[in-house]
């Protein structure tokens, strides 16, 4: 296989990978390679593409994969939304954010229905993604099977057979011996009728809005460089029996003090007083749906750009 | 080793009506644990059994009367010579060489075999034992218990006795079970090995009755006997055995008669 | 002079000793001073603190730089120094609660009781490599001096343990973002004020109160196990592990953490209830009136983790709690060492896991005996041809060599290896 | 359908390489239209140089193996972007600036279950998408499965039903199969990826 | 030694002209071999019965198994008798597909009526097929179980490997298989590795049942329990060859096994097949040298 690389002598690095921009942190063939697996990705929804995931400004395991997903989706008139268990503010999220915007000089938005790209770690947001968005999971641990078997040439197999008995006797064996499947968050689902997948730690709530998205979803584990994605319109569903309802977590009578939702994802805050105040997890969504006479928290309008 | 007869042969050896010919049978053991020596147990019989025909088997004993006997059953394989049978379809075939899935099938559905050698299977209750026969005859197996607990009472074996295990059985009971097992339906051909000789007297006339019983439904039988009274009474035919040939062949009086030196074990 | 004779070996020796020290010397640059050590490569010494199980920033700092940075060397010198030391006496039980907290997060609750407290931490800072020009470096400072504006007073500057006003952080508000600022409540961001007592309420007694914890404790107070006393073994109580545990290797602790992570029944991975650092006081019996004094404050890291117990055998409605606690600024050593304080206690303290935790994760046994590879084996080497060329002779049918008249190894007389001069 | 080069040895080479933005901005149209088949985008043309390649130069560098299926875009291409050459039976991504034969599609790298991966990527220029006033030229596609709610058509012009035809059967094992980019000479964009089901749509009139 | 009229096919292991033509066999197995080492023609000569090894003078390559034919009708079952080393569960694991044969086409059909070259089908197809066509009961439960699994998940195996996916029917379905073997419905969830060794076969035996399969195959399935026990298993084993339709292949160095199960048997030796009949014929008439020592160490 002969390479014409010879004769680029005259060409520098640069028009071949692009300008350096003065910020980078992601070089534009490393964009490249991460975009060129995503296609495999959308094409096989649900298979776990390896790719050549490359080191980043934050630790493995703090979101190196969904930075490498997002850089290689964003442009400059984009608006990126990052997120951490459902917050704009978190530390981690703010962290990532300055990153990207730093990166791809794209515009930031918290608002969820404004951003093109959001990277979200363990939570879906709760406003319905539309045509034409991507959200970026992030991902820990991106193989489903590996709780059931130890062996990975083994968990290969059973992917590439689409064999998952074994994956089914251990949700017969939770609900046997717990009387409720008791897997938490992180819970397996089936892609496209084919492919067994780990969707990243969101919680049980936020299954069912992966299903015949409007959205492309990108799932991008860094430290264990494999990225899998769920096109638009694809059926997922979590792993149940017909006749084992899934269910999702609620707490009867809980409801978000600012925004008073019953039916968004809530958080408790312990109080001194042991009582619970229950809190939306998607803050974004919250503070926009507040009802107006609001006096508790002054509303500070506008929401800084 | 004699070219093997063709079944055509065979057609022509079993005209209708008839049910069993055996044709220049030989059967030798070779005893390769001793030292290889060859046993000849049979050295040519030719022999036929009509429907409905009870042929006695007499002589002294080994002299290779249950060895032609177990030769039809295919217990043992024959060394030469053709076991001609015309089952009840009126295909003829012959037992000496069909393979054996055949012979299998073919015992189950036509074949009735009653030897105090058999084996009784372990741990079976005795209305199995009889029931798993009809169903080898074909029978569905509510209708096979059924017919069991008939064959039973017909020889004599207590309800009480259905469920034990035939192996705590005593020899004359076991007998019995072996016989209702052997004639749960009228076989097509019906082997008997001393069918009574562990039987008390009064078992003995009502298995003797039995059996006479069965030849008037056309059941072709092929015995047995050190019970020459027996014999007498049921054979339509004695062929007397004597060092694995046939000595004479006839009408059970004049035979018996003619070989009176016929020893009789009581 | 042979690697192994007499008077040969005590020159060889003095010859290297040499080299390690004028190489020690070489070089243009001024020589590191203490201080240095103490504040630019802390979290070096403190590491070096929790493996060598001492806790003496000085004494730690002195053992770097003689290390030349070497971490494993490092931890022989300090452990070695260590069995100089009389042991006077015990200091009474620590109560881990009085930890006033420089630094203090939960992964397990938003808002914890007494809210996050960020600190002074790497975990959001862009994990770039600084590329500032050396002559930069002082306009650099004097920014930051003038960003700070009014700088804390912080009290523990006593500054033999290597605390200098560097330690403080900046005020750093949260964004005036109204969306997030009432809902992320009370981050913040800002150290622990040194002097007053920053001491916020236990996540373990939250989760206490919600009545999910797996109950082990016991009643009894055993006296801890003494692994400087007694060696651990397999079955040895918790106080042997936890106490191996702080006295392991970061590096073992990380990747022996990491390897459970891949075995299907300990895939699942725990979550941190509390990540704390900060100063817990030392107290002794006072040997005239018997009452305790403090007499030292000791800067450590402890964590507090939960799993969701997942296996056949266990109560699926319960969560079981491990525990790690180490020598000066050391994070991931105290999440790695809370992590297997749970296995341990999940797969019983005679398990496998159990083994491998008091056995091979300490540092100084574990390098030791590794690079005791380079001592000489030429005595056993020999022994090993003399069995390789028997094996041999029997296979090719040549005549069964004799054990003793077994060749020897070809130039019989052992090598010479000078030191390298 | 090659254009006639007027454009100098250096300046075709500066036009094929994609500068970032251009690349990224291409790359989310391609992920439109893969992630929704039956879609159709746009790229930005660029004078002279046809759209198939614009499109597949954005996505090439050395740690992909290409196969060029034109002499005259073929060196200019690789000098461009730095890809490694290979020959069409282990190229990951393949350009055709002519309608492939069904031989070249079937002898295409198809992966198996355990390498999907390896699957290769067509990116085939075509005339059109259903703009031909007749017809003529035209195969209707019904396409089905992940990114489409039920069914939905894509016509195609320049592509010969068999094409079609053998696509459907290379991707009959999936999740072994190959990938198809579709670019209109005016940057108009399509995709089917081996996870649709494909089959023709019978033109009412004859044959 | 002179040869019956019967110096048929089925003796001395010379493959049949062609399968009987009776029955539509379940499974219909020619040439079947397997060599470990080189398995090249080499290989084969001086190995078998006449030479009293399997290990090739020539390559040292072991032919375990070489030139086996046999054959299975639905409802009927086959025994594959000989010592240990004879090459019997070497035959049994490359019918089940545990093992690639080196050489051999094996026809099976299934109750449905289709039919396939197990030797021609991948290992993923050979693996889809001991979901619900072939099912193995092996000696040591614990290649045929999770131990950490409970008795009624181990049966949900194949279940939900077939695709069931109602939880209720699935676990009625097991309850049902697990009475059906004799194992206390109230242990079902308990972890199977808390069995008895026997019980651990009857939660093998129904899990072997879960999809009807077609032909069901025993490997030593009692060798190593205690005569009791064993005796349980066994009759419980009788009484579904009996109430099902499905084919078996029973392998068994003990005749008593082979008696009460079988109707037919091959004895192999070396690799072998040296006699091949009637299990009552082959008890009670054996023509083979070796045959005749084994029913002579097992009779007396």
């Amino acid at each position: 296989m002969t390479t014409l690389s010879a004769e680029l002598t005259e060409r520098s690095v640069e028009q071949l990978a692009g300008d350096a921009a003065p910020r980078d942190i992601f070089d534009e063939l490393s964009k490249r390679a991460v975009r060129r697996a995503l296609l495999t990705a959308i094409a096989v929804p649900g298979y776990q593409v390896p790719f050549s995931s490359r080191e980043m400004p934050v630790a493995r395991g703090w979101g190196s994969g969904g930075l490498q997903a997002t850089l290689a989706l964003i442009g400059a008139d984009d608006n990126v939304k990052v997120i951490d268990q459902g917050e704009d503010a978190g530390v981690n999220a703010t962290n990532l954010r300055r990153l990207i915007v730093g990166n791809a000089g794209c515009g930031e938005e918290t608002e969820t229905g404004l951003a093109d790209v959001i990277q979200s770690r363990h939570r879906i947001p709760e406003e319905p993604l539309k045509d034409g968005q991507t959200l970026v999971l992030q991902v820990p641990v991106p193989e489903p099977l590996r709780g059931v078997v130890g062996s990975m040439d083994e968990q290969r197999r059973m992917h590439a057979e689409g064999d998952y008995a074994k994956m089914w006797v251990r949700l017969y064996e939770d609900i046997v011996r717990n009387g409720v499947v008791s897997h938490s968050a992180d819970y397996p689902c089936l892609v496209n009728g084919r492919y067994v997948i780990a969707p990243s730690p969101i919680p049980r709530f936020d299954v069912p809005k992966l299903n015949d998205s409007e959205a492309l979803v990108v799932l991008s584990a860094g430290r264990e460089k494999r990225i899998y994605a769920i096109p638009p319109h694809t059926r997922v569903e979590p792993l149940t029996f017909e006749d084992v309802p899934f269910t999702v977590e609620h707490t009867e009578g809980a409801a978000c003090v600012f925004c008073g939702s019953d039916d968004t994802y809530l958080i408790g805050v312990p109080e001194e007083d042991g009582t619970t105040r229950w809190v939306c997890s998607d803050t974004d969504w919250c503070s926009r749906h507040r009802p107006d006479d609001d006096t508790e928290t002054e509303t500070e309008g506008e929401v800084s750009r | 080793m004699r070219e093997m007869d063709s079944a055509l042969d065979l057609q022509k050896e079993l005209p209708e009506g008839r049910v069993l010919a055996v044709r220049g049978l030989t059967k030798d053991f070779t005893m390769h644990l001793v030292d290889g020596r060859v046993a000849h147990a049979l050295k040519g019989v030719d022999l036929e059994v009509e429907q409905g025909e009870h042929v006695a088997l007499a002589g002294p004993s080994g002299a290779g009367k249950s060895t032609l006997l177990r030769c039809v059953y295919r217990t043992y394989l024959t060394t030469s010579g053709a076991i001609g049978l015309r089952t009840s379809t009126g295909a003829v075939v012959d037992l000496a060489t069909m393979p054996d899935w055949d012979v299998a099938m073919l015992r189950g559905r036509e074949i009735g075999y009653v030897s105090q050698f058999l084996r009784a299977e372990p741990r079976r209750p005795v209305i199995e034992i009889v029931a798993r026969a009809g169903i080898a005859r074909g029978m569905e197996r509510g209708e096979a218990l059924d017919a069991a607990a008939v064959a039973l009472r017909r020889v004599g074996i207590d309800e009480a006795l259905w469920p034990v295990h035939a192996t705590v059985l005593s020899g004359g009971q076991k007998q019995r079970v072996n016989i209702a097992a052997g004639t749960i339906s009228p076989p097509r051909l019906l082997l008997l090995d001393e069918p009574v000789s562990a039987l008390d007297p009064v078992n003995r006339v009502s298995v003797l009755d039995l059996i006479a019983g069965l030849r008037e439904q056309g059941v072709a039988v092929l015995s047995v006997f050190h019970d020459l009274e027996a014999i007498e009474m049921l054979a339509t035919r004695v062929v007397v055995v004597e060092g694995g040939r046939v000595a004479a062949d006839g009408d059970p009086h004049e035979v018996l008669r003619a070989n009176h030196g016929l020893a009789v074990a009581r | 002079m042979g690697y192994s004779n007499a008077k040969g070996g005590e020159e060889a020796i003095l010859a290297a000793e040499q080299l390690v020290r004028r190489g020690r010397e070489a070089g243009s640059s001024p020589r590191l001073t203490l201080d240095q050590v103490t504040e630019r490569l802390r979290l070096a010494v403190d590491r070096v603190m929790g493996e060598a199980s001492l806790w003496s920033p000085g004494l730690a700092s002195r053992a770097v730089r003689q290390a030349e940075g070497d971490q494993f060397e490092a931890m022989q010198l300090l452990r070695a120094h260590r069995s100089t030391l009389p042991r006077l006496a015990y200091s009474e039980p620590v109560e881990v609660a009085e930890l006033r907290v420089l630094r203090r997060v939960s992964s397990a609750f938003r808002n914890p009781p007494g809210s996050q407290i960020l600190g002074r931490t790497l975990d959001y800072v862009g994990r770039l490599l600084d590329l500032m020009p050396e002559q930069d470096h002082e306009r650099y400072v004097a920014e930051l001096e003038a960003s700070v504006g009014h700088s804390h007073g912080h009290g523990h500057g006593h500054s033999h343990d290597g605390h200098t006003h560097g330690d403080h952080e900046h005020e750093h508000r949260v964004p005036e973002n109204s969306a997030t600022r009432d809902l992320v409540g009370e981050l913040q961001a800002v150290a622990a004020e040194s002097d007053d007592d920053r001491n916020p309420p236990r996540v373990m007694d939250l989760m206490r109160a919600m009545d999910l914890l797996v109950e082990r404790r016991t009643g009894e107070d055993p006296e801890p196990y003494d692994v400087t006393r007694q060696p651990a073994r397999p079955g040895a109580p918790r106080s042997a592990v936890l106490s191996m545990l702080a006295r392991a290797e970061t590096g073992a602790l990380v990747h022996f953490w990491y390897k459970l992570r891949f075995d299907p029944r300990s895939a699942g991975h725990e979550i941190p209830g509390e990540v704390r650092h900060g100063w817990l006081p030392l107290r002794v019996n006072h040997p005239l009136t018997g009452n305790p004094v403090q007499v030292a404050e000791v800067r450590v890291t402890d964590v507090e983790t939960y799993d969701d117990l997942d296996r056949p055998d266990e109560d699926r409605s319960r969560i079981d709690v491990g525990y790690g606690l180490c020598f000066g600024h050391n994070e991931r050593k105290a999440i790695a060492m809370a992590g297997l304080d749970l296995a341990v206690h999940r797969d019983g303290n005679s398990s496998e896991v159990a083994q491998q935790v008091l056995i091979t994760l300490d540092g100084v046994e574990a390098n030791g005996f590794l690079e005791h590879l380079k001592l000489p084996h030429h005595v056993d080497f020999r022994s090993v041809i003399d069995r390789k060329q028997a094996i041999r002779a029997l296979q090719t049918g040549t005549k069964p060599v004799a054990a003793t008249d077994a060749t020897p190894t070809p130039g019989n007389e052992t090598q010479q290896i000078g030191a390298l001069v | 359908m090659t254009t006639t080069r007027t454009l100098t040895y250096g300046e075709t080479i500066r036009r094929i390489g994609r500068a970032p933005e251009d690349s990224q901005r291409d790359y989310r149209r391609l992920i439109d239209v893969l992630g929704r088949p039956s879609r159709i985008a746009a790229i930005d043309t660029v004078d002279g140089v046809p759209p198939v390649i614009i499109l597949a130069a954005g996505l090439a560098d050395v740690d992909v193996t290409v196969a060029v299926l034109d002499e005259d875009w073929e060196r200019p291409f690789f000098v461009a972007t730095g890809a490694t050459r290979t020959d069409i039976t282990r190229a990951q991504h393949i350009i055709a600036t002519q309608p492939l034969t069904v031989d070249q599609l079937t002898s295409l790298e198809r992966g198996d279950a355990l390498h999907p991966e390896r699957g290769a990527r067509v990116f085939a220029a075509v005339t059109g998408f259903g703009d031909a006033v007749d017809g003529a030229d035209s195969t209707t596609l019904i396409l089905s499965g992940p990114g489409n709610d039920g069914e939905a058509r894509l016509s195609v012009d320049g592509l010969a039903p068999e094409f079609f035809d053998a696509l459907a059967i290379a991707n009959a094992d999936f999740p072994a199969g190959i990938d198809l980019v579709l670019v209109a000479p005016d940057g108009r964009i399509a995709a089917i990826p081996r996870s649709s089901r494909i089959s023709i749509e019978k033109p009412e009139k004859g044959a | 030694m002179s040869l019956t009229l019967h110096e048929r096919a089925q003796y001395a292991g010379a493959p049949l002209a062609s399968p009987a033509p009776a029955p539509a066999w379940t499974l219909s197995v020619r040439g079947l071999g397997k060599i470990y080492g080189d398995t090249s023609e080499e290989s084969i000569a001086g190995t078998g019965p006449e030479f009293g090894t399997a290990v090739s003078p020539n390559t040292g390559a072991i032919v375990a198994a070489w030139g086996v034919d046999l054959d299975v009708a639905p409802g009927e079952a086959l025994g594959v008798i000989g010592e240990s080393g004879s090459g019997k569960s070497t035959v049994l694991r490359c019918i089940a597909g545990d093992e690639p044969a080196t050489a051999g086409e094996m026809l099976f059909t299934d109750h449905g009526g289709s039919t396939e070259r197990l030797d021609q089908l991948s290992p993923t197809e050979r693996r889809r097929m001991r979901i619900s066509d072939i099912s193995v009961v092996y000696q040591d439960p614990a290649l045929g179980l999770t131990m950490d699994v409970s008795a009624g998940g181990n049966v949900a195996d194949p279940l939900t490997a077939a695709g069931w996916r109602n939880f209720g029917r699935i676990r009625s379905r097991a309850t049902e298989l697990l009475q059906r073997t004799e194992v206390p419905i109230a242990r079902m969830d308990h972890p199977v590795k808390a069995f008895s060794g026997g019980m651990k076969q009857r939660v093998q035996i129904a899990k072997s049942l879960a999809n009807d399969p077609s032909l069901l195959l025993l490997d030593e399935p009692t060798t190593g329990l205690d005569a009791s026990v064993a005796a349980g298993v066994l009759d419980l084993m009788r009484g579904l060859l009996e109430e099902t339709n499905v084919a078996a292949i029973v392998v068994s160095h003990d005749f008593s096994v082979i008696e009460m199960l079988t109707t037919r048997v091959i004895v192999m030796q070396h690799g072998r097949v040296v006699e091949a009949g009637l299990t009552d014929q082959l008890l009670e008439d054996p023509q083979h040298p070796y045959s005749q020592q084994l029913v002579a160490a097992a009779r007396g």
